[in-house]
């Protein structure tokens, strides 16, 4: 029921776009509808995992003849909690994101009609709530592939710069690729009968010997590795999401490549079962590399989405960590750990969704004032848009996993599962732990700095643009949708007591992995949350409460204690210097530089200043250029020579087209021969 | 039922005689053409609907006309391209790039090319098949020089010569199968009707039969565009006249592919159909690798269209390589490129008329310029890249699930590879003309709107292809894939 | 008399800290004079300076914003929350359960992420190459801090302080295990590193190009400098109080008699000298690294850190 | 009198065979229309021959009709053509004379090759003809391939057909009547339209050199 009125939702909110195409009418009727649409997939996402009984969800499409591809059910009944949380966190951020683009496509009012990005919205987020409802191949392809189409057009709205359609073709590129990969993966499982429900796939994997099993497993993680942007598969993605429209970036950033780790899921523990300890452990070492790669190269980054964009490749890896220790945990049979390890990669990925979707969206408002993402053009907005910059700061200090906030919270399982990693019996397997405790640690505080720079160069400091100066405070609905998701970040950092236990329930049961019971932990206020095998203990609520306290304590005790309160506003103090310019303060480059320095073996930094100088004396500089560019690696080293090679290739294939007759009646009659030769070796 | 078959090949006839009969030219002679040709594909519907019904009706001295639940599929498949091509072919009068003398001249060849095909794919003597199928190329070489200029004279050479030699030696094949027949079952009348080739097949012998395909794959492979035999394709696609284009490109590839499949079932019987699988797979996949590097760094679009119609025979017989699940594919992705094809030729020739260019490098702004057009466009291509919600996603989906669960994994691993490549390479170049302003001198607006209906009916037919909405449709395609997997 | 609960008793450590910390700073500054043949000023100096600057007026930048006004706050508070989790005097500690190892050192991050912050927001230049500053050799030392946390953790099976010191006291063997030992160390360059102590930063300097810390909080003045100055020295406390009683764990009292806490409270005085004089007589014999160099110093730490983890890996 | 028979159908086709490598041997147009000429008669007179032996009237037709199609109108439409273009003699082919005649006879070796294994299928005695049926075909296929002029192509490509029918007559004394005369309208159609585009190759490049059909390529 009410999933039939999400479908309703979503496509009312299509047909919305497409008929009435621009005016107010078009942007709140498609917002509605899928605002209503990310209702229903919340309420059935919580309901599914808190447990409350709301009916059961399960429809079958009935066709007047169903082909193969159609036997079975569609929608899976809601005995898979695991796609209750992606279809929730599909919801969770929909809501926002289409309030947003309310005011967001204010803006295209008679440059750019809303038909199509508003019924692709609507579209691409029906796919992605499909997806994880899907119960058998087809439709799972079906949905993914849809959710990959609509993305597409989604990305190209703004296909006036040529980078967009650039960025465009290598999205869709990496798509097809993954394709490829995940169809493999699928059609090795198919059992003789054909049947492509996932049920069975699961019945027949279990047949299969190990080999073709991490066969398969491997062939899934790179086609799903792809779709999450994880190292060295990422090179779409911070190109791709930063081109397309901020609530899109968002949805894309935030919810999109989540769809990966679901199937990553999907695969390792329901079809395949879990399996030997070298699968968790290529999972883990991917997503170390791609944690600590991610928040590098967003550090070298001053566009602000593309900076987001990275921190996006950041997360997932922290997520893959979380969820490679489990499947390690699992296969040495440490279920609680297990456990610890999975609920700290889901919980990551909500928490994950609500943050960077926070970012995008600010990072939206700033280019809605700024019409620029050059962080170096920005500075100040704190004074002329100081919400936005608040809900931004507030997503910022959650994904620097800063306390109280729900960044932490989720790190910190991610680390205790990571720290239970000791009681692994290998030695030489455990010490891959602390290694990714090390690297997890580092990502995390580079992610910090990185972020203090976000902030600090664009809202903080003076205008370095005439825009800047200029920006406005973005409209209600987007403040609205911004504050909604800086609130979330708050509570589901404070809530951990009952998220934890949820998502415990959530993947119970799962691949031998103990039943609820297990996992379970009653939520109150007083009772810390201790995960079953984390070996700490924290209460992220009265953490809240405390800080909130002090930052209140603390003033009444000045007050009382009779401090002067005197305040005199001056001249920032500038060496002396009287008239303080914005060039005199610190670049985004300027303040990334040391970092750059330190890892200077990673960027291959090359850099180019050219200074002039005053015709008189060579004592006073005019102006200073300075330009430093990295070495993008796995473009220049990964992705170009294949490409290269493929275009050699097809240069030589072209030049059998010479245009000579003769030649083509050759080959013609060579083939003949060959035929006959075949007919020859095969014939007997 | 012989009244309806009768409308079915003779509609197209008759327009070919009015076309030639009537002087001068007037715009009424197009008008009866594209009605005749709609009577036709209403016939073909209505037969469909009789086969579906569960008949195979059989006509002429010793049956040598037959229609099967096969047949009517690529029936309707041909009589609605040719359809299509007559509603927006030259001679209605709207588009002064013609001269009536032209005008009668597409509408009398193209009339007789559409008979042709139609008689080749309701033959049920082999012979009469080859030649229709050789009759195919008489009527369609002489309209690739339409508008006589070196490029379009060398087209059509190329493509008559290679046609015809090739087509030369589907029939040693044919003589060949023949030879068999006679000596095991003495000379008669039906000797080369396919019915009775079946009935004898499994008594055949195997080598002379394995020959006779030797030469079948390779002469109609010719015309179905197979690599290393497709040469002339590109140039004559890229050469003819967009409705033409669309006719070749849409259904004479698909009805050559009918004359090897018909083959093929007689020699599967006869041989076994390890060999002709193997055989088959080993041109589909030449042709997939051929055109998927050929579609890299493509200049033209109207040859990038061509080089994708040798991709998706390719893809075709592969199907047809991997048994009964391939047969399927193959048959479902037909129709669908049918479609595509049909409608993709006839924009670029809406493209052509606006920009007078085929170089995609001059070519930008399409969606600017011609924003019905465009998308349309655009979509095709999404919908040939095999992306949903269109129908060749469907059959594409069902050809990999064939290869892996007939256990070719690393068979499909390369189609995969190959599909990749074309994929980004086409998308990749037809980005550059939809996106981007206009070039100065080209005119802003759709023009001759009338003219999108039937393509905008194309879109949608993909869509319910690609969204499932089969019902009798999917119960034709059953019973065609019955037939070709006996 | 009734005995005092837990609650009262961490309260009362918390005010305790706040209320030593400047003098330990005072301490460690009256040592460094001596060692290095100067008079010093005398210990309780930094009282006087916290006095006169709640004292004085606040001049804050026009180019400031609220962000500005805020950040003393919430680097005060965040640095008092990490007091109230830590076992100054007593274990286990009711907060115990609140926060482990983990939380603390995330908050003490909060409070240098909203300072590099506040060192932007003037749009100074020091300000900004202050707060980079900062935050590199924050997020570097980060990995650091984990490891040794991972294996403090290894050792006592938890993150969670009382337990540490709990399970220390419960076996003093581990206390001086190589394992501990080694963390030891990596901690005590983070303490260097985290307080921008010498060889990392000179919280002496204000030669532009040199400072860290002291850039950041360049613009800072009156109350807000006092509460900035007064978080720092508390952390400074906090750290070493940490050294101390995780590693050293004896004379924290684990029942709460008044017997016990003083003599609580005399090992803590004992332990905060003994490391005071460490630092100090540290400080004096090295030279300030260039910055450059820093990264080098981390690595050794880090590696120290690593070495730890391998050790009671082996040892378990 | 069945050997007797075979041995001159067997004549009869190498006759026809030599004829196609004619087309090897000689150059100019002339030589090559002759040759072709000569080869319809030859087989027109083998299809005689069989329906002699054969009594089939529809065979007898079938001969007649290829004495006056292919042995006489073609010929003379070939040599219209011939006069029209007036072109030189045939340009330098791929391949040297020599060469080509080596070729050819290797060409006859692998129709053996290809045809033996399938004659025990069949019990008449013209069958041992087959293999050189087969074998003009592929030389027709190489003289199509090696000459540049359109209209040695064209030829080739008659003489092919030639093969075919020859093929057809020794294997099953021919194929059904009314498929033959749709092949042989088929053959007359196409040999009419391949006149037509080389009238127009002729008016577009003022040659009919095939060589300079080279603009479509990649």
């Amino acid at each position: 029921m009410i999933f039939l009125l999400m479908v309703a939702g979503y496509l009312f909110g299509a047909l919305a776009a497409l008929l009435f195409a621009r005016g107010w009418v078009a942007r709140w009727l498609t917002a509605a509808g899928a605002i209503i649409g990310g209702a229903c997939a919340v309420t059935l996402a919580v309901a599914e995992v808190f447990g409350f009984d709301i009916g059961s969800f399960q429809i079958i499409v009935v066709l007047a003849r169903r082909p193969w591809w159609l036997q079975g059910g569609v929608i899976q009944d809601p005995a898979q909690p695991l796609s209750a949380v992606f279809l929730g966190v599909v919801g969770a951020i929909a809501i926002p994101a289409a309030l947003y683009s309310i005011g967001y496509t204010r803006a295209w009012e008679g440059r750019r009609s809303l038909r199509m990005p508003g019924a692709m919205l609507n579209l691409f987020l029906l796919s992605m709530s499909l997806v994880p409802l899907a119960e058998n191949i087809l439709w799972f392809v079906l949905f993914w592939e849809g959710m990959a189409v609509t993305s597409y057009l989604l990305v190209m709205t703004e296909a006036e710069e040529p980078e967009t359609v650039h960025a465009g073709n290598w999205y869709l590129g990496m798509t097809q690729f993954g394709l490829g990969f995940i169809l493999a993966a699928f059609f090795l499982l198919l059992p003789p009968d054909g049947s492509g429900d996932f049920t069975a796939l699961a019945k027949h994997a279990a047949t299969l010997s190990p080999g073709l099993k991490s066969l398969v497993f491997v062939l899934a993680l790179i086609g799903f590795g792809s779709k999450a942007g994880l190292v060295p598969l990422h090179v779409w993605l911070p190109s791709a999401h930063p081109a397309a429209p901020s609530h899109v970036s968002a949805l894309m950033s935030g919810v999109m490549i989540k769809l990966g780790v679901y199937g990553v899921l999907l695969f390792g523990l329901r079809l395949l079962g879990g399996g030997p300890a070298w699968w968790g452990g290529l999972v883990l070492t991917l997503g170390a590399v791609s944690a600590l790669l991610g928040v590098l190269y967003a550090l070298m980054e001053h566009d602000l989405k593309r900076l987001l964009a990275y921190h996006s490749i950041e997360n997932i890896g922290i997520i893959f960590i979380g969820v490679g220790a489990g499947m390690m945990f699992l296969s040495y049979d440490l279920p609680a750990l297990a456990v610890l390890g999975f609920v700290g990669g889901l919980y990551h990925t909500i928490n994950h969704a609500c943050f960077k979707g926070l970012l995008f969206l600010g990072a939206g408002s700033v280019l809605h004032a700024t019409h620029t993402r050059n962080m170096e053009e920005m500075g100040g907005l704190i004074k002329r848009m100081p919400r936005t910059a608040l809900f931004f700061l507030v997503g910022a200090a959650a994904i620097s996993a800063l306390p109280p906030l729900n960044g932490f919270v989720s790190e910190w399982v991610v680390f205790q599962a990571l720290l239970g990693g000791a009681s692994i019996p290998q030695r030489e397997v455990a010490v891959l732990m602390p290694i990714a405790v090390a690297m997890l640690a580092l990502a995390s505080g580079l992610a910090a700095a990185c972020f203090v720079k976000a902030f600090g160069i664009t809202f903080l400091g003076i205008a370095r643009s005439h825009e800047a100066e200029q920006a406005r405070e973005a409209p209600v609905s987007m403040q609205v949708a911004m504050a909604a998701l800086a609130l979330a970040c708050v509570v589901l950092g404070a809530a951990a007591y009952a998220m934890v236990p949820a998502l415990g329930r959530v993947v119970a049961g799962l691949a031998g992995l103990p039943p609820a019971s297990a996992v379970t932990v009653s939520w109150s206020l007083r009772v810390p949350l201790s995960a079953p095998g984390a070996v700490g203990q924290i209460s992220p609520l009265p953490i809240l409460l405390g800080l909130a306290l002090l930052l209140v304590a603390i003033p009444i005790g000045l007050w009382l204690s009779r401090a002067s309160r005197a305040l005199r506003v001056s001249d920032t103090w500038g060496c002396g210097r009287i008239a303080q310019t914005p060039r005199m303060q610190y670049t985004a480059a300027a303040f990334a530089e040391p970092l750059r320095r330190i890892f200077a073996a990673l960027y291959r930094p090359t850099e180019d200043v050219s200074i002039d100088f005053h015709p008189e004396s060579r004592y006073f500089v005019q102006s200073i250029a300075y330009r430093a560019h990295i070495i993008p690696w796995f473009e220049r080293y990964l992705y170009d020579p294949v490409i290269d090679r493929v275009i050699a290739w097809a240069a030589r294939v072209r030049a059998i087209q010479s245009g000579s007759l003769h030649a083509y009646l050759t080959y013609l009659v060579a083939a003949l021969v060959i035929m006959l030769g075949l007919l020859m070796l095969w014939g007997s | 039922m012989r009244l309806t078959y009768l409308l079915l090949v003779g509609a197209p006839l008759v327009a070919a005689l009015v076309a030639a009969l009537v002087r001068p030219y007037l715009r009424g002679v197009g008008v009866a053409g594209a009605l005749l040709s709609t009577l036709s594909l209403a016939a073909a519907l209505r037969l469909a609907g009789q086969v579906l019904a569960g008949a195979t009706p059989t006509w002429g001295p010793s049956d040598m006309m037959r229609v099967d639940a096969l047949s009517v599929l690529l029936a309707v498949c041909v009589s609605f391209v040719a359809a299509l091509a007559a509603w927006l072919g030259p001679g209605l009068g709207r588009d002064e790039h013609y001269t009536p003398a032209q005008a009668r001249r597409f509408r009398i060849f193209s009339s007789l090319f559409a008979f042709t095909m139609l008689i080749a794919v309701t033959a049920n003597n082999v012979a009469i098949m080859w030649v229709a199928v050789e009759a195919t190329t008489i009527a369609s070489a002489l309209l690739i020089p339409l508008h006589v200029s070196k490029a379009s004279v060398e087209a059509s050479w190329k493509y008559i010569l290679i046609g015809s030699v090739g087509i030369a030696l589907a029939f040693v094949g044919t003589v060949l199968g023949y030879f068999d027949y006679v000596h095991l079952a003495g000379e008669r009348e039906s000797a080369l009707n396919w019915t009775s080739l079946m009935a004898a097949a499994p008594s055949m012998h195997p080598r002379v039969m394995a020959l006779a395909f030797v030469f079948i794959v390779i002469g109609y492979g010719t015309k179905a565009g197979l690599a290393p035999m497709h040469t002339w394709l590109p140039d004559a696609h890229a050469e003819a006249p967009a409705p033409l284009s669309a006719m070749m490109s849409g259904v004479l590839l698909a009805v050559a592919l009918y004359a090897i499949i018909r083959w093929k079932v007689v020699v599967d019987l006869a041989v076994g159909s390890a060999l002709p699988d193997r055989l088959l797979l080993v041109l589909g996949l030449a042709s997939l690798a051929v055109a998927a590097l050929s579609l890299v760094g493509q200049r033209q679009y109207k040859r990038l269209l061509a080089y994708s119609s040798i991709e998706h025979t390719g893809l075709m017989c592969v199907g047809l390589g991997l048994g009964p699940l391939g047969a399927f594919a193959a048959l479902l992705h037909l129709v669908n490129h049918a479609v595509a094809k049909g409608m993709m030729f006839l924009l670029s020739g809406r493209i052509l008329d606006r920009y007078h260019t085929t170089e995609m490098g001059e070519v930008s702004g399409l969606l600017r310029a011609m924003p019905v057009t465009g998308g349309l466009f655009a979509a095709g291509m999404l919908a040939l890249a095999g992306l949903p919600p269109f129908g060749i996603f469907f059959s594409k989906l069902s050809l990999v699930r064939a290869g892996f669960a007939t256990g070719h994994p690393w068979l499909m691993a390369l189609v995969l590879v190959l599909l990749l490549a074309a994929v980004v390479a086409m998308l990749a170049q037809i980005n550059r003309m939809l996106y981007g302003a206009p070039p100065a001198g080209v005119r802003v607006g759709e023009s001759n709107r009338w003219g999108l209906v039937p393509l905008v009916l194309c879109a949608a037919l993909l869509v319910a292809f690609g969204l499932g909405g089969f019902g009798a449709f999917q119960t034709l395609l059953d019973r065609a894939v019955e037939i070709v997997s006996r | 008399m009734p005995l005092p609960t837990g609650y009262t008793v961490a309260i009362a450590q918390t005010a305790l800290a706040l209320l030593l910390a400047p003098g330990l700073v005072g301490l460690i500054r009256w040592l460094k004079a001596r060692l290095q043949n100067r008079r010093g000023a005398p210990v309780w100096q930094p009282y006087l300076e916290l006095r006169k600057l709640f004292a004085k007026e606040v001049v804050v930048s026009s180019n400031a914003s609220w962000l500005f006004r805020v950040a003393p706050f919430v680097v005060f508070a965040s640095t008092v929350a990490v007091a109230f989790l830590i076992p100054v005097l007593a274990v286990p500690s009711p907060f115990d359960p609140v926060g482990d190892l983990l939380v603390v050192v995330y908050l003490l991050l909060l409070g240098t992420f909203f300072l590099a912050l506040a060192g932007l927001d003037p749009g100074s230049a020091f300000g900004g190459m202050g707060s980079s500053r900062e935050m590199t050799v924050a997020a570097l030392s980060e990995p650091t801090v984990a490891l040794a946390i991972f294996a403090l953790a290894l050792g006592a099976g938890s993150t969670n302080l009382g337990q540490i010191v709990a399970r220390t006291m419960a076996d003093p063997a581990a206390a001086v295990s190589p394992g501990y030992l080694l963390a030891f160390g990596a901690l005590f360059v983070v303490t260097l590193a985290e307080n921008g102590r010498l060889p990392v930063d000179n919280p002496a300097t204000h030669l532009e190009l040199t400072m860290i810390h002291e850039a950041m909080i360049l613009e800072y003045s009156g109350r807000y400098l006092a509460l900035i100055e007064w978080a720092a020295w508390l952390k400074v406390l906090l750290f070493f109080s940490l050294l101390g009683n995780l590693f050293v764990p004896w004379g924290v009292a684990t029942v709460l008699t008044p017997s016990a806490l003083g003599w609580a409270l005399a090992t803590l005085l004992a332990k905060l000298v003994v490391l005071a004089v460490v630092l100090a007589v540290f400080e004096t014999r090295v030279a300030k690294l260039r910055l450059f160099r820093v990264p080098e110093l981390l690595a050794v730490s880090f590696v120290l850190a690593v070495l730890a983890i391998t050790v009671s890996f082996l040892v378990r | 009198m069945d050997s007797a028979f075979g041995q001159l159908t067997v004549l009869g086709s190498s006759l026809v065979l030599l004829c196609g490598l004619t087309l090897l041997w000689r150059r100019g147009s002339a030589a090559h229309i002759g040759a072709f000429a000569a080869q319809s008669v030859a087989l027109a007179a083998t299809a005689g021959l069989i329906a002699v032996v054969t009594g089939s009237r529809e065979l007898w037709v079938v001969a007649v009709i290829l004495l006056g199609l292919k042995g006489i109108l073609m010929p003379i439409l070939l040599k219209r053509m011939d006069r029209r273009f007036g072109g030189p003699r045939e340009l330098e082919p791929y391949v040297n004379t020599a060469t080509s005649l080596v070729i050819g006879g290797l060409l006859v070796v692998l129709a053996y090759i290809v045809t033996w294994p399938i004659l025990d299928v069949s019990r008449l005695p013209t069958r041992a003809g087959m293999p050189l049926a087969m074998g003009l075909i592929f030389v027709s296929l190489f003289v199509i391939i090696s000459r540049k002029k359109a209209l040695t192509q064209v030829i080739g490509f008659l003489a092919l057909e030639n093969g075919i029918a020859l093929l057809a007559m020794l294997g099953t004394y021919g194929i059904p009547f009314i498929v033959e005369v749709g092949v042989f309208l088929d053959a007359l159609m196409g040999f009419l339209v391949m006149q037509i585009v080389i009238y127009r190759i002729q008016e577009t490049f003022e040659s009919i050199d095939v060589e300079q059909l080279n603009r479509l390529s990649q």
